[in-house]
């Protein structure tokens, strides 16, 4: 982990959702699945995000703004310097055959990033709406599904044992792609103060034991969650 | 002066580059059995601070022993153990199962957790069990949750403590910003960072007058200003906690920024420093420049 | 819900316009002597807060009675008087004197003041004593500075309390930016503000769960977020102080600002607010919007 | 008193202070000698400022940065808005013969509005150096003389009971006036949270009582405060 201070290159919409773009300077962009801790402006914490894109001297995040954190980051400028510290945590396994990208809402957040290391594979994305589903342009090779339709429906057909998951969304969607995908990579959440194991707050249930996600995860083999 | 971690801000197994940053390195609290700690969600963020209701996870003494201490002992960098209990003897056992290892520089006795419900005997019992089992230098972690801190450094110096650390959090509340329930699943949580640092300070303040015991100071440190104004206040060293949350190279910033800020009061070292806050008035007017014209 | 002041942060005899702004006017405690307060310098501004060692500047309660009492009946707004001393005795004969004076709408029991040496009797002696001696509601105001607010909590209203007025202020200190001695005269003084605030709101959260009573909720409220997390906490009202200071027209924008929050809980009146933050899980997630991720 | 949000016009540096101009608005200008309670932005509690000058729609404080409330309102910028109480407190008695105005310092503030309001008589301020005395230039017809000399100095010749002395300064200068001159009015400072008399902070010692210097002062007869 290297924490920096990172120059804002720029900030745009995605459907309800915003990309952040930072100079990279000496950030290893690490392996996607991966986060970074982001300083966020006024706030006494910072928040972990995935990396979603890592072109040549940049890092990008794609931000939900749902709370005070998120709303900060949404709202830096460019030129602004921001608090970074990364890459932090276990991303995918990458060393698999065809693969299959799972994402829900901003669990498609990992997924740019993760498809570019996988040559794009195909990809199945699920969003509460139109809008949001306009996230959808960062994943090649993807199809989408939006509310009521859920990912899990398509996937039962595609995902036998044909091609291995990776997934990232929300906690209902992964629990339900870890019951038709056992073997299914999942990407979760939890709070974070520190994102670098100091702090337990990230605690959750792995193996059936309380353990700290930022240290485990946050990309967990499907078994390691209790049903 | 030396800069420490906070108990339960730093794992140095898990960041031992931070860890080595430090004068000193403090583990999290350590219990005489294994604890998991209470049910996420055990973290909030508040406006001027953050709340938290871990609950002490830890290994347990027994796998500490075993397994932790070893690892620590390899980092180089002086190892003070946190112990918690829920009875005096209690602290007796892990102080005396920590004794013979000569890895541990310290006991600091943490009698002060508001996330666990059991809450431990009078302080003066605790430190007496603990004193009677230890040779090692002992100090006594406070809360600030009492109508007089000076009294329990008091019974903690009484009783043999070898030093206080000043303080812990004190209990908050923070809700959901849309269902307006209480973010932490247990309801409550310590409250630490900034909106502590007045209330840490009068602590600190009040047990240097009272026992003039070494204090650990601690509670919103983010400055090298903050730092001294707790060396200033009466500790003799300062920990770091919430603020390595959000930046892990904290001390090293610190200690820069402390250096300048002592150029300007003006002292040469910090241990100078230590109890300025109560030095006789003619003293301090000597630094102060300009007469204020307050008519009294 | 009614928008009370907090005792101590406005005089409605210099401040009319602003004591009509409130629901209730709460004077600032009252002792049976005569009071000058503490030596200046007596306020200082923190961070996230203020600080101050006013002292129960007070003209005793012979003066209130026959110079104060009077014309604060000729505001228009429901008065509660704030009495304060250092023996259940001295609450006693306050209240014995106030019982008959029509202008008194209810009455307040400070027995939580950081800024007197003497610390009052036990919290059950005093109210028990100040219940015998008045029909008037009694409001018992409570410290923070403990570590079980909710044991002080029961004790008041075992002993007869109506209400509870939640909270004081918690000794905190600042050292002056130059000379690095107390800024105030007497070293420590109470912290408000917003640095109060998720403690404050603990203590409501947790002897609104003890005792059922009805709660003055305070402790740096500056919004109408705040106003409203203080009820769902489970305040039946609210009181501002330190906020009155850099904003005399607070209660009419804090009242507007609740509405807007009230409309987005959705709740339609403050009072169906009050104890959500108690609500059955069920009810909040039916609030919630959105399921989060966290695999528990 | 009223309160009002105000339109900063500017703010331009007189020597190491700096002169912040604000739109009047509906505010009341008030009488020489009493003062403002300025918000200080980021900070907790608001300032209290003298009236210095009152030109037609305007306001205008003179300020010492010599801490953080000082310094953010010298900080703010053209355009930017300011919570602003007052006029408040009770300033010089203006029903006099032959004034002689006194200032030290900073305590020049309040003396160009009050000298305006006299008809420009004799002042005579004192400074710490040549650099503070650049203040001078606010008011009309005086006489300056810098450190190590005193304005107490001349006060001796040109103020036996020929005139009415009124003066503004840090507390020493205050009481060596107070010495030569027992009739002269005096306008104090203290630390203020209200500045309207209701936190019982600014208590002073007037007449051998502490009393509020916000509801009292911050003018006072020479006799009134204790030597
Ligand atoms: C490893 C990891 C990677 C992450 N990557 C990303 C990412 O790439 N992009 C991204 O946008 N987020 C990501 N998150 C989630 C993000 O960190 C959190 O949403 C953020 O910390 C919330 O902070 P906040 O202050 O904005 O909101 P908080 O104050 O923490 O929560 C605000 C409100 O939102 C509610 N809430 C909580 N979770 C959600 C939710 N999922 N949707 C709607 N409301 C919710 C809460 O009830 C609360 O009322 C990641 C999280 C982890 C652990
Ligand atoms: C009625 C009244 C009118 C006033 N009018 C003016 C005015 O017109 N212009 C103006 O500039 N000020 C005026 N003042 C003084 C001004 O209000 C204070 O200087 C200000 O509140 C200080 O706030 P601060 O946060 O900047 O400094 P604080 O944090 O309050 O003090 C900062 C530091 O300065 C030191 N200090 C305190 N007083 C002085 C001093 N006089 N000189 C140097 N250091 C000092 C303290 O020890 C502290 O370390 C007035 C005060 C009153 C009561
Ligand atoms: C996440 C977290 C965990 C903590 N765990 C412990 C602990 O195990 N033992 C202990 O004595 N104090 C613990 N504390 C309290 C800190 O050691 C420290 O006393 C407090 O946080 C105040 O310092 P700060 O404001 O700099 O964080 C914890 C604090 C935090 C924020
Ligand atoms: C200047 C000042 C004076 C106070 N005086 C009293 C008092 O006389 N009696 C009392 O019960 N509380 C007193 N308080 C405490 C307040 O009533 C209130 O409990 C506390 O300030 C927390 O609320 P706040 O954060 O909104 O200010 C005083 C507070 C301040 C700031
Ligand atoms: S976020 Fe701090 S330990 Fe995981
Ligand atoms: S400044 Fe508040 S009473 Fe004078």
């Amino acid at each position: 982990m290297k924490r920096a201070r990172a120059e804002i290159l720029g900030t745009e919409p995605v459907g309800p959702y915003t990309l952040l773009r930072i100079r990279r300077g000496g950030l290893e962009p690490g392996i996607p699945g991966q986060f970074f801790m982001l300083e966020a402006p006024g706030r006494q914490l910072p928040r972990p995000m995935s990396v979603c894109l890592a072109p040549p001297g940049e890092l990008a995040f794609l931000i939900d703004p749902i709370g005070p954190g998120t709303r900060a980051l949404a709202a830096v400028e460019r030129g602004d310097e921001l608090g970074v510290l990364g890459p932090l945590g276990n991303g995918y396994d990458l060393d698999i055959e065809s693969p299959l990208l799972v994402g829900g809402g901003i669990g498609v957040a990992p997924l740019p990033y993760l498809s570019d290391a996988l040559g794009h594979p195909p990809a199945l994305l699920g969003f509460r709406s139109e809008r949001h589903a306009e996230a959808a342009r960062l994943v090649h090779n993807a199809e989408v599904v939006v509310e009521p339709k859920l990912v899990t429906e398509p996937l039962r057909d595609l995902a036998t044992d044909c091609c291995k998951v990776l997934a990232c969304g929300p906690e209902a969607m992964l629990r339900a792609v870890a019951d038709v995908i056992p073997a299914a990579q999942l990407a979760w959440e939890a709070p974070m103060a520190c994102g670098y194991g100091a702090c337990y707050g990230c605690a959750v249930e792995i193996d059936g034991e309380l353990k700290r996600l930022c240290v485990e995860g946050p990309v967990l083999a499907a078994e390691a969650v209790a049903a | 002066m030396r800069l420490l971690n906070a108990s339960g801000c730093l794992d140095a197994l898990a960041a031992p580059d931070v860890a080595r940053s430090l004068d000193v390195f403090v583990t999290k609290t350590v219990t005489p059995l294994p604890r998991e700690g209470n049910a996420p969600v055990r973290i909030a963020e508040v406006d001027h601070g953050m709340l938290n209701s871990i609950g002490l996870a830890n290994p347990g003494i027994d796998n500490f022993l075993s397994h932790s201490l070893p690892r620590l002992g390899e980092l180089g960098v002086p190892i003070w153990v946190s112990v918690g209990g829920f009875a005096a003897s209690d602290y007796a056992d892990l102080c005396d199962r920590l004794d013979d290892c000569q890895e541990v520089a310290a006991i600091e006795l943490n009698v002060s957790c508001p996330n666990v419900d059991d809450v431990p005997a009078s302080v003066g019992g605790i430190v007496g069990a603990a004193r009677a089992a230890t040779r090692k230098p002992i100090y006594t972690k406070l809360s600030p949750a009492t109508a007089d801190v000076a009294a329990a450094a008091r019974a903690a110096r009484d009783a043999g403590t070898d030093g206080l650390s000043l303080v812990n959090t004190i209990l908050g509340l923070a809700l959901d910003e849309r269902t307006l329930r209480p973010t932490l699943s247990r309801g409550r949580g310590g409250l630490s960072g900034p909106a502590l640092k007045p209330i840490a300070l009068a602590a600190v303040y009040a047990c240097y007058e009272a026992t003039g015991l070494p204090i650990v100071g601690m509670g919103g440190i983010t400055s090298g200003r903050d730092a001294l104004e707790f060396v200033a206040a009466g500790a003799s060293d300062v920990a770091l906690g919430t603020i390595l949350f959000s930046d892990p190279g904290a001390s090293t910033r610190i200690s820069r920024e402390l250096q300048a800020e002592l150029a300007a009061v003006p002292v040469d070292s910090p241990d100078n420093a230590i109890g300025l806050a109560h030095a006789a008035p003619t003293f301090a007017e000597g630094v102060a420049r300009r007469d204020t014209s307050l008519p009294v």
